[in-house]
């Protein structure tokens, strides 16, 4: 293996690897290439990310060598971090208490606690937070608890121009069907997908 | 017309032998046959591709697979377009009238062939995606169990929480505060689904409490009173279950349960 | 700024986000860079990712730049990636059914079946369980079907920059056609198939 090509594969070992990368894990992966040559390899690549124009660098640390962002680009790095919109993650239990609120709105904290059958205060919480949820008055019943309804927010989210676009459940439900009932023709073997489990996790945590 | 005829006795010898099972529709039946025998697919020769279908179809009915009836719909279309093949053709006819009765099938099946060769170009990209690698992967893979939402999620999610039976009775649960309203609620909760009676000893033991037993029971009282529900009772001293009556939707469409519950408030 | 530090700039940022990062946040982010010198700059970096010391790149892909290890690595690299992206396995019809998509998109399930010849509902299923598939509205039509297109996470799983950089059906009918030596049927330059036209006619739905 040539030099440009070895320090290509190094970097793109220390770029995807979480912990610092050894020269004795190096070395076992890429057997053919002597310690000499490796140590020659990755000082070069040290060496190539002082280069201004670089923005990452690769450094030795706790026994290993590692990927950073250099330090005089942090100000504008977590600039732009700051700035961006995340995807939208939800736990599980926000997930559902939206769902009841999208489904069901306006409805009320004990309603939803009623479908759900769980008290949905913190996730009702976690939504509010988020915006994707505003209240909507009170209820003319005993308390007169809140209500809640969607947003806007949560209709630029999910690309619906208003509620009414949201899938029937009975639309969904034929599909959901069909994607139980027929089971993948896919090779053989496939595990089961991941959502399912990570619910199943999920909701033992909400317990 | 000529193709119409007997283009190619000597093919039928050579009939593809197909797996059956491995079609997901009628196009992709028929375009392998005509693609496995290198037909010119500008010029099928429909009697013979009609039979070779035909015969699979048959072929099917032996293996007991049911045929859907997409397969029993495009032999029917095969069958029609040999007909008017084999007819002289109208003089009487529009332009239109007088193309080719292959030509529509012919453009489904170039259309689907363009889609299945487009499917393996994209599983060829994904093949080669999946050799690469980017780093922040490893905080997609879910922190602290969030997931990326879509609106099928939702909807999926909502589906599941409706279907979920509910929480049996447990000590740390305090029902106490339950209201009658809200014991109404979970009466329509209940019954709104189904015509089928619902056991009371059931929804008692779903109130373990005093204070509960208590909201159910005059939650009931009303809810007959009302005729939104039905108390049937088979024999004496037997199982009592509740049912539907008559006011059920009308009695919840309104705000009778708040009401009362005010009443006991 | 001079354009080594615009360039080390981006490279940090591009590396740190984790969603592609679009030529508008970057101007945002970056108010006083003009969005020609963005431009230049993301040039050069992605050119400079080709040279055959690097073993990462910068790619554009779903509509923005991210960074991607090299294919030709990625036997080297597999030993070292820690939390790998689950395989995207889908059986033949779900990936027909994405191609329909993809290619009609906005398209609702009738249409869908109609160029199949079988109803799509199971690899629907699948696709929207995947996240390759979102729903988008619903068309103006009979019954108001609604309408689906392909994710972000489609683009990503398949490393496109966006769906137009598909290759055009009339190169596979082209394709298809020169594999068996078949006559040229319609004159060259002829419009594309309904197809465009139902297309369009689901995108006026859709507005």
């Amino acid at each position: 293996m040539d030099r440009d090509a070895l320090k290509a594969q190094l970097e793109a070992i220390i770029y995807v690897s979480e912990e610092p990368v050894t020269l004795g894990q190096l070395e076992k992966a890429l057997p053919e290439v002597t310690r000499e040559e490796l140590r020659a390899a990755l000082e070069e690549l040290v060496a190539a990310g002082r280069t201004p124009a670089r923005g990452l660098e690769i450094r030795q640390v706790a026994g290993g060598y590692r990927m950073y962002t250099k330090t005089e680009h942090h100000e504008a790095v977590r600039k732009f971090v700051r700035s961006q919109k995340p995807p939208l993650r939800l736990s599980l239990p926000a997930l559902e208490t939206l769902a009841v609120i999208a489904y069901k709105q306006p409805v009320t904290q004990p309603e939803i606690k009623a479908i759900r059958g769980v008290d949905p205060e913190s996730a009702l919480a976690t939504l509010l937070e988020k915006g994707l949820v505003v209240t909507a008055g009170r209820k003319e019943a005993v308390g007169r608890p809140i209500l809640y309804r969607t947003s806007k927010e949560f209709l630029l989210r999910f690309g619906l121009k208003d509620v009414g676009e949201l899938p029937t459940l009975e639309e969904f439900e034929e599909l959901a069907r069909a994607s139980l009932g027929e089971p993948e023709t896919s090779p053989a073997g496939e595990p089961p997908s991941e959502g399912s489990a990570e619910q199943t996790e999920a909701e033992a945590g909400n317990a | 017309m000529s193709s119409a005829g007997g283009a190619g006795e000597n093919i039928v010898e050579t009939h593809p032998s197909l797996h059956l099972d491995a079609y997901e529709g009628p196009l992709d039946l028929l375009l392998d046959l005509i693609r496995r025998q290198q037909i010119d697919i500008f010029n099928i020769p429909i009697a013979q591709i009609t039979q070779q279908y035909l015969d699979h179809l048959h072929k099917m009915e032996q293996l007991n697979v049911e045929i859907a009836g997409d397969f029993i719909l495009m032999a029917a279309t095969l069958i029609y377009i040999k007909s008017k093949l084999l007819l002289p053709p109208d003089p009487t006819a529009s332009p239109e009238e007088a193309l080719d009765p292959r030509v529509d099938l012919v453009q489904r099946l170039l259309e689907h062939e363009k889609f299945k060769n487009a499917a393996q170009m994209l599983q060829q990209k994904q093949m080669l995606e999946q050799a690469t690698w980017s780093k922040p992967d490893a905080a997609f893979a879910g922190e602290e169990g969030e997931l990326v939402v879509t609106l099928w999620d939702l909807a999926k999610v909502f589906r599941e929480v409706l279907a979920r039976p509910p929480e049996p009775p447990s000590l740390e649960i305090h029902r106490e505060e339950i209201t009658v309203a809200e014991m109404m609620d979970e009466v329509r909760q209940l019954l709104r689904g189904t015509d089928a009676p619902v056991a009371l000893v059931d929804l008692c033991r779903r109130h373990p409490t005093r204070r509960g037993l208590i909201a159910l029971f005059l939650a009931l009282l009303e809810l007959v009173r009302l005729e939104a529900v039905i108390a049937v009772q088979s024999e004496l001293f037997g199982p009592i279950s509740l049912r539907k009556h008559k006011l059920f939707d009308v009695v919840f469409a309104g705000e009778a349960a708040t009401e009362i519950d005010e009443q006991y408030n």
